[in-house]
């Protein structure tokens, strides 16, 4: 994609919901009119949902469950609209061409709604936005995002909205990983000199005397996370929306949103679900 | 903490391994034997008929068995997989109703395996002196029956090295079919030993399962080289009283 | 050994190429009922190749080949090499075969016979060259000779009209030697027709009834033992012969 | 859209095919020619001191050689990368400076690589006759100076075949090395299609790197094939008008 | 062929077990210089072990070898090897090299000839097999006499006391056996001490000055050929004979 680069020091450049989030909808269907028989789901009654293993906190594996918030927050979804959740995990690269197939009805791994993927694939309103820190060794001179340059060798993870942010909204050139583990292993033996990560990973990984920092938390609504559904199931996208627009109406997304995400603020810019939902 | 140190906790944590053993020991060696297995048998059967198409006297046959095997040594197992997954999953799911990868995957895994085993076989098979077809045949066999009877089982019993070796590699490969993905039963070695180190920021259970593999190889390895060995040597001679002739070494004795 | 009944065998004009190589160019055999006739010559002048295209082995370019004065041609080549039995210079046994499965495996395969039919048989067979005790051993476990022995065994399993013999000693340690060609003899006395291809010049003066001399894919000189032996008539059988004896 | 129509679409889509073609050519193609063939190289340069400690006669060595190739062939290659990236990593970045993750994923493919091609010169080298062995030895050659001159070049040729396929394996496992870390102009070709399907959800350009492989892979089949003709059938023979043994077809001739 | 300069060869109560095979049970062979001494006896008897004990390819469990009276057994064997040249049954020229490099190697690598020096010599050696034209053949493309020839040529470049021969015709198509074994008999004839494994008796009897019949690992008979062959005083050589003769 090739929107401009904003300077380094603007992390927040551009990120303004009216102009660049043209797909968010007006409203949504109520709750109620909506017919899960007509979801043209997999296996009726159930949505089955391709998701990763093994990126917390969002999405990922626990005693044999999958969990993490943007699965727990689906599941919430799921139950307003009255279908069991189950999961799979699955690799990033090959889930949204599953989710477009039909092998799973949606896809759930924080997906940053990009112009390039909505060719391929349909998206749910937004449900989060990114929310990112940069984690560097003790004593580094990297000392937040500002200090982020083209000599700066910058871990992401390989298709999330932070391999997003560095190169589309830095419009710097980050190393890719294949995951969490690689690049924080990297981080702690020096290989990369930051690793720009998800706020809550951060906070999760980066523990008392393992020689890592958390240098700078920032946030970015651009490109906000949604939910992925086939572009043609317009009744399923729709469901998904108004499932959405409930959690968020009766204090559920808050909810869950500070017990995943204790520390972080909802920037005033920006709410998830439809135009007409209010945030509880 | 200095860089060693910290590459040990990385690697060594005993912890972290130790909590991921059940799950490796439940959950993800039966699953990793289950798709080795099944997709070895199946490869092998369908390597089979891709090496007598191989040699087959009939063009058109051979050139199919070229090409499939071409496309399915040539292309990265991701790529196989995703596209059997893709491709074969619906129409599964309408036949049987299942989702579960398993099929799938053990069909992708044993495409690919298939066209190595055959070419393993082909070469086998094309090992046996051709005295041995001369012989078969002009005892009355058919061509086919001088194959299926003589030349095939003489061929596959030299191959047996190569195909458990072959068989290492489904065991190693096996960790791939989570790209058709897989709820949280049905993960195999690898998977389950990702899975943990994500959970955990250290690399520990990855190399805990790295352990169960060597496990599964290493016996195998030493398994093909003791096959090689015995073949190679042949079997023990015994020493026939009545016949001098019989305590030629083997080296020594007349073979074609 | 009984009595066997055999048949006559002619080759007529037999011609075949291998590419651009004229192995065989115009060869004459014939193999009187109940007598052996004998081929000699140097590597390369096409001797294993005849007997190839006698039995079908290879279908010849050009040319017939009778059977007791019938054309073989238009028949099933399997089963005209079910009514020829043939031993090889390297046996050819199965090596994961037991001898006993090795002499029986055509006739429960082909001539359809129980196991236990197949089994007499067999047994029977192999009794006639001394090897009954090995039924149960496999040929790698042989010596040369007794190898050579179970592979005629196991060609005259299947009754065959003729044998053909291919240099059948020449991969055999020299004590071993004397028992294959004894053998050999037995079944030439027995009334087998045989031809066979050989360097034992002491086997084909004294055992066979014709001797064929070829060079170059042609028959150079054919006759009895005494004339070619003792009064060649060309160069290159005189040549040949004063290499080989 | 139906479901045929969609996977079509999914799988191939000639724009997005078209779109990530300079990247495979500029990008992927070069850098996995680079992997391949410098693990390739030094991956056969340490197989061959691998095999020539697995066959020597000290038992120290040749333990050694074992255990190296057990370990090397028996983990999953993404834990053997994992655990030289990260554990020489910082030891290379001490010396060169470099960050660069190609010396370190060159260096773990070339382990890899020289544990299996340890074991094909190997065995290659145990294949050649033992009379090669006793005639350079009765000449008065020392045991190393016969392995180096007789045994071991031609043990060699014969192993050519499996060499090449085992080049063939490393085209497809360089993509692995992503797991060390990878900048945009360091990824090769896999992993070029990967992070175009990643980024559009469309799998149509893991195709067109497939067809890359596909390109490289089955020109170098074709290759092993006609060298193992070659190595099986013999030089073809000239006829030698002064003497008519010389015409004795190859496999009649005598061969130990 | 010029007179050779060549050694006297004594093995002295050789012992050699392969595990618990007892191969060779005592052996005593003593060659005078300038005299050939053919061994003969049934396969396994021990007689290819006995040459390669002789040039310690084998170290005897027990016993001596005197090369000209002196014990080599305390000398580098690589070094004893280079003073007795070896030719074998499989040949075993060097596939990978031309014949010239198959004469040539030694002398270049041992000897330490300049590569002009060591052609100039590999050549000249050829020429005495007759095959100076083939200098630059694969041993593939030769029949099996030349390359044996080459094989000679490539043991006799290294100017040896001594020369083995293990079986040198038992792999060569009967018509090439003549030309090798007249080489050998010229080679004797011009001095060279030679311990000759054959089974050719014909040569054992004409052209050696002694016989030794070696059977179950010891010398059974050993004599001047008119007695071995015409007066055998012991069954084992009787029955022997009555095989292969
Ligand atoms: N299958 C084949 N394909 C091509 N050429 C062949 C084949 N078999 C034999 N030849 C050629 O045919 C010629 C005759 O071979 P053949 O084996 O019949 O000779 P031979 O007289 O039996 O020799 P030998 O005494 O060495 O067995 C040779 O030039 C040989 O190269
Ligand atoms: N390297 C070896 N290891 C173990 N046993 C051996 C070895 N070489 C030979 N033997 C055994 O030693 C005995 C004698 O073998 P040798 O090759 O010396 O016999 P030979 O008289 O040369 O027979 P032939 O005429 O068949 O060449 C045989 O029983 C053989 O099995
Ligand atoms: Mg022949
Ligand atoms: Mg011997």
């Amino acid at each position: 994609s090739s929107s401009e680069p904003a300077q380094p020091t603007d992390a927040l450049a551009g990120s303004d919901q009216e102009s660049l989030d043209k797909y968010t909808t007006e409203d949504t269907t109520p709750i109620e009119e909506i017919d899960t028989d007509e979801l043209d789901l997999i296996t009726d009654g159930t949505l089955r949902v391709g998701t990763l293993s093994d990126a917390p906190p969002n999405i990922f594996l626990e005693d044999g469950v999958f969990t993490g918030y943007d699965n727990e927050l689906l599941r919430a979804v799921g139950d307003k609209l009255g279908l069991e959740v189950e999961f799979a995990s699955t690799d990033f690269s090959a889930l949204l061409a599953q989710v477009q197939n039909k092998q799973f009805d949606v896809g759930s791994s924080s997906i940053s709604t990009t112009e390039a993927r909505r060719e391929n694939v349909g998206f749910t309103n937004g449900y989060d936005f990114g929310y990112m820190a940069v984690v560097t060794k003790d004593g580094s001179s990297v000392s937040g995002f500002d200090s982020l340059s083209e000599s700066t060798r910058i871990g992401v993870v390989q298709g999330t909205v932070q391999d997003d942010y560095v190169t589309n909204t830095l419009g710097l050139e980050p190393v890719r990983f294949p995951d969490y583990n690689t690049v924080f292993a990297n981080v702690k033996n020096g290989q990369v000199d930051a690793w720009v990560a998800p706020s809550q990973q951060a906070t999760g990984q980066v523990k008392e005397g393992d020689g890592t920092t958390i240098a700078e938390t920032i946030i970015n609504t651009e490109n906000f996370t949604a939910y992925a559904a086939n572009s043609d199931n317009q009744p399923l996208i729709d469901a998904l929306n108004a499932g959405l627009d409930a959690v968020i109406a009766d204090g559920t997304w808050t909810e869950l949103t500070q017990e995943w995400y204790p520390d972080r603020e909802l920037p005033s810019d920006w709410k998830p679900g439809s135009k007409a939902v209010d945030v509880k | 903490m200095d860089a060693f140190e910290q590459l040990g906790k990385t690697f060594f944590d005993w912890e972290a391994m130790v909590a991921v053993l059940p799950d490796l020991l439940t959950v993800g060696l039966p699953n990793t034997l289950l798709l080795a297995l099944a997709s070895g048998i199946i490869g092998t059967i369908a390597g089979m008929i891709l090496a007598i198409m191989g040699i087959s006297r009939n063009r058109v046959l051979r050139w199919i068995a070229r090409i499939y095997t071409d496309i399915f040594r040539g292309l990265p197992a991701v790529v196989i997989i995703l596209l059997i997954g893709l491709g074969l999953g619906p129409v599964l799911r309408e036949i049987t109703g299942s989702t579960s990868p398993y099929p799938l995957g053990i069909l992708a895994l044993s495409l690919i395996a298939s066209a190595y085993i055959g070419e393993i076989f082909r070469s086998g098979i094309q090992s046996v002196e051709k005295g041995q077809l001369e012989a078969s045949r002009a005892l009355g066999f058919s061509y086919g029956s001088s194959m299926q009877l003589v030349v095939v089982p003489q061929g596959v019993r030299r191959v047996l090295p190569a195909l458990v070796n072959q068989f290492i590699s489904l065991i190693k490969e096996s960790s791939l079919i989570y790209f058709i993905g897989l709820v949280a039963s049905e993960r195999e070695l690898f998977r389950v030993g990702n899975d943990a180190a994500s959970n955990t920021g250290n690399l520990s259970p990855l190399i805990a399962a790295g352990v169960f593999y060597l496990c599964l190889t290493i016996p195998l390895t030493h398994l093909v080289n003791f096959i090689d060995t015995r073949l190679r040597v042949g079997r023990k001679q015994k020493p026939e009283p009545d016949d001098p002739a019989a305590m030629i070494p083997t080296s020594g004795g007349v073979r074609a | 050994m009984k009595t066997i009944e055999s048949g006559t065998l002619t080759g007529k004009g037999l011609h075949l190429s291998f590419g651009t190589n004229r192995v065989l160019r115009g060869i004459d055999l014939h193999v009187e009922r109940g007598t052996t006739a004998s081929v000699i010559g140097p590597s390369g002048s096409g001797k294993s190749t005849l007997l190839r295209v006698l039995n079908r082995l290879i279908e010849p370019d050009q040319g017939d080949i009778l059977l007791d004065g019938r054309s073989v041609l238009k028949d099933n080549p399997d089963e005209l090499r079910r009514r020829i039995g043939m031993v090889f210079q390297q046996f050819n046994l199965f090596p994961h075969k037991t001898v006993l499965d090795n002499v029986s495996l055509a006739l429960r395969k082909l001539r359809r016979m129980s196991a236990e039919e197949a089994r007499e048989k067999a047994l029977a067979q192999l009794d006639l060259v001394g090897l009954r005790h090995k039924a149960d051993a496999r040929p790698g476990n042989l010596s040369g000779g007794q190898q050579q022995r179970v592979a005629i065994a196991r060609a005259l399993a299947m009754d065959p009209e003729v044998m053909f013999f291919d240099e059948a000693t020449s991969a055999l340690d020299p004590e071993l030697v004397k028992g294959v060609l004894a053998l050999m003899a037995d079944l030439a006395s027995a009334g087998m027709t045989m031809v066979v291809v050989t360097h034992e010049m002491g086997f084909s003066r004294n055992v066979s009834d014709t001797v064929t001399f070829m060079d170059g894919g042609v028959v150079v000189e054919s006759g009895p033992p005494a004339s070619i032996f003792d009064d060649p008539q060309t160069p290159r059988l005189r040549s040949f012969l004063s290499d080989v004896l």
